[in-house]
């Protein structure tokens, strides 16, 4: 039937970080006007809306807000906090990105059972995820200003080079890394262009307006484990465990690249 | 329970721009779940917009609109503080009211 | 490539002054594949295994812009020539139309909560990547266009050979190509791959049609 | 039979508290269902919802602007803004030539709401945006083709 059909999604299907950044897009190539007039009403404002509802109300077993969650910067202070992730959390002892320290926040601050908040990461037509509408709120607080991911913590040093070498592994039955598709410019998988990850230019503009993003195609806000989890389905891969250390240790690595890009969150995609 | 909408109303010279989001899922009674059983037609079919208690926009509305609905719209003779105020009601009857205030142009 | 070579540069230097040192290449290598070892939670190994690497994935993983060394090189096309494996009709151009529909399919054993996407067979995912039809406009560029293959080359029996056989193992002529070895990691069948041969060379076929 | 007369007393019921909203105050007049415009949103041709807007013989103008992308990279939001420049505009009406209801949207503007909208469609396939403007009681019309196209590695 014409009216985009939820199961179609899969098969229209994402490869890696691809989904051109919005502003990029000036010249006048017809795409332009449609992904201007997305951007400037973007419906991920809903998402963010809802997300700094959740993050200060009383919720959870605990009956606690998030406003004791230090996610980097000072308990409950979201302003900055985006822009300065994934870092060392030396009371997990991890390198944390943003949805795995919420993910921390809500099982200790809130009570949350952490199975639970794995379960409902992705939000469906039918059911919204509160993970994607927080991710939404405290990435939005970090707009106007310039991601400046430490490298500071030898720990942080690990999961950027692991990340690294992790970018370039090739594995799976097709034989691909992240590699593959992102180290040159102006490429393409069918029509989607594929941002070059070596060019920080390029990286400052992915990372710092997009991910967390508003996609068209799945008419919810996408976070970065989410964009991870589906470059890991397309690369024939089983699920990719939501906050792994290898998810963390890419996003690193990626959002290390995209350091002095002005975040603007959350952004659109395709 | 509804979603609360985002209205931005900005004045530019004597005309309020207004752009509104609203939280809706607009299913259009094509879609399957995941037990493959149809989701009902749900959507909005009307969005009143009035300027201090003064409708300026009527609109009727399919299950072609978008999911997540933008709407956008300029009404003449509005000064910052003026009231804008949108109500939607959807074809199960289900309606939500919210408003915001003009702004001045930034 | 450029802030990691900052990166690279600086940390030899910063070593000296004793407070910031980057893991090396070993180390790193260890943390990463430590990391792999642990991303799939409660997934079945039938399923894990596929992030494990062959020899050949290993040499061709090279981190930045690291060359591949000749010895590597040779090493790769060596172990992809000697596995060769070929339809039982010993036919290596098939139908050009199983081909064209093939070509356009990029579906096949990608898994969503531990179950693989149930299909008939796998596509051969060929315009994700390489324009063909010249008629189809949405089709990628990370590889070549294949537009007019055949007519460019004609069908001898050494141009299908040298055809089926790039489709079944790419890094048997370009070492490490981004070409997925889609025969020799059993993605395709040897039957699929000489529809999608067809379809490259066979005159009647719209990637030969202008 | 049953079935049907449960759903008769639901839609009974449904008008009766519309009526009664509406005679409260609730609800400005003009927003009650009947101003719905059913047989036009369940036109499943073009011509047919054009002819239940009362637009069968609209004349073409350029004095109305559509804008939307040439090529919309996702079908199910296509951003769509019209603009009337015809005086005295007093609907604007949005329709997707070849969904399977052409009909997506109407318009009224009152009282300084300016003859512009702009809101977001789902199209299953590339089409003609008919954009189609009441006046003065007189019918006009203008299209823009908009191509729907397909990423990603499908």
């Amino acid at each position: 039937m014409m009216l985009i059909v939820r199961s179609a999604v899969p098969a229209l299907a994402l490869l890696c970080l691809t989904a051109a950044p919005i502003a990029a897009q000036n010249k006048d190539d017809g795409l332009a006007i449609g992904r201007k007039m997305l951007a400037d009403d973007n419906p991920g404002e809903l998402w963010v809306e809802r997300g700094k509802r959740l993050f200060f109300e009383k919720r959870g077993p605990k009956k606690a807000s998030l406003e004791q969650c230090d996610l980097g910067v000072g308990p409950g202070r979201a302003e900055g906090a985006f822009a300065r992730l994934p870092r060392y959390f030396p009371d997990t002892g991890k390198v944390q990105d943003l949805e795995s320290r919420l993910l921390t926040c809500m099982v200790e601050l809130q009570g949350f059972k952490r199975e639970d908040i794995v379960k409902s990461r992705f939000g469906t037509l039918d059911r919204d995820s509160d993970m994607e509408a927080l991710v939404s709120y405290v990435g939005s607080k970090s707009n106007g200003m310039k991601m400046n991911m430490p490298l500071a913590d030898p720990k942080e040093r690990d999961f950027y080079k692991a990340g690294e070498y992790l970018f370039f592994r090739r594995s799976g039955p097709l034989d691909f890394s992240c590699a593959t598709c992102h180290t040159e410019d102006g490429k393409r998988v069918r029509l989607q262009e594929l941002p070059n990850m070596t060019d920080p230019k390029q990286m400052q503009m992915v990372v710092s307006t997009g991910w967390p993003a508003y996609r068209g195609t799945q008419a919810s806000v996408r976070t970065m484990q989410h964009r991870l989890y589906d470059c890991n389905w397309q690369m024939r891969q089983a699920d990719l465990g939501y906050a792994s250390d290898l998810s963390v240790a890419l996003t690193s690595y990626l959002n290390h690249h995209a350091n002095g890009g002005v975040v603007q969150l959350p952004g659109v995609r395709r | 329970m509804s979603e609360p909408m985002r209205i931005r109303a900005t004045l530019q010279g004597d005309v309020a721009d207004v752009r509104i989001l609203m939280r809706h899922p607009m299913e259009t009674g094509q879609r399957k779940d995941s037990k493959g059983e149809i989701i009902p037609v749900h959507f909005i079919q009307s969005v009143i917009v009035s300027h201090n208690g003064k409708q300026v926009l009527d609109a009727q509305w399919s299950q072609a609109v978008s999911r997540d609905p933008f709407l956008g719209l300029r009404v003449k003779g509005a000064k910052a503080g003026d009231k804008i105020s949108v109500t939607w009601t959807d074809n199960k009857g289900d309606k939500r009211t919210d408003e915001a205030t003009v702004a001045a142009a930034s | 490539m450029k802030s990691i070579k900052r990166a690279l540069v600086l940390a030899p230097v910063v070593i000296a002054v004793g407070c910031v040192s980057f893991p090396d290449a070993e180390t790193a290598r260890s943390i990463g594949e430590q990391m792999v070892s642990e991303a799939y939670p409660g997934m079945p190994e039938a399923l894990t295994r596929r992030a494990a690497q062959d020899p050949a994935q290993r040499i061709c993983s090279k981190v930045g812009d690291a060359k591949l060394t000749p010895e590597e090189a040779a090493q790769v096309v060596q172990a992809s020539s000697a596995a060769f494996k070929y339809p039982a009709s010993n036919k290596l151009a098939g139908d050009w139309k199983v081909g064209a529909k093939l070509s356009a399919d990029g579906g096949g054993m990608r898994i969503r909560d531990g179950q693989v996407e149930k299909s008939k067979e796998n596509g051969a995912l060929c315009v994700n990547c390489h324009a063909l039809d010249p008629k189809d406009v949405n089709v990628g560029n990370v590889g070549p266009s294949l537009t007019g293959y055949g007519t460019q080359r004609g069908n001898s029996e050494a141009v299908v050979k040298y055809t089926y056989e790039k489709i079944y193992n790419a890094w048997a002529y370009f070492p490490c190509s981004n070409m997925p070895r889609l025969g020799h990691n059993g993605f395709l069948t040897p039957e699929q791959i000489t529809h999608v041969v067809a379809y490259l060379i066979d005159p009647q076929s719209p990637v030969n049609k202008r | 039979m049953p079935k049907n007369r449960r759903t008769f007393l639901k839609l009974t019921g449904g008008a009766g508290a519309l009526i009664a909203a509406v005679a409260a105050g609730l609800i400005p007049s003009r927003s009650a269902w009947s101003a719905w415009n059913k047989p036009g949103f369940e036109s499943k041709a073009l011509a047919d919802a054009l002819k239940s807007l009362g637009a069968a013989n609209a004349t073409v103008s350029k004095e109305i602007a559509i804008t939307a992308p040439d090529i919309a990279e996702n079908g199910s939001v296509v951003p769509v803004a019209v603009t009337s420049k015809i005086p005295n505009t007093e609907s604007i009406s949005i329709l997707a030539e070849k969904n399977p209801f052409p009909l997506a949207a109407s318009f009224d503007v009152s009282n300084g709401g300016e003859p512009y909208v702009s809101t977001r469609l789902k199209m299953g396939q590339t089409s003609d945006v008919w954009a189609v403007v009441k006046a003065d009681g007189k019918y006009f019309t203008a299209k823009k083709e908009v191509k729907i196209t397909i990423g990603g590695c499908g």
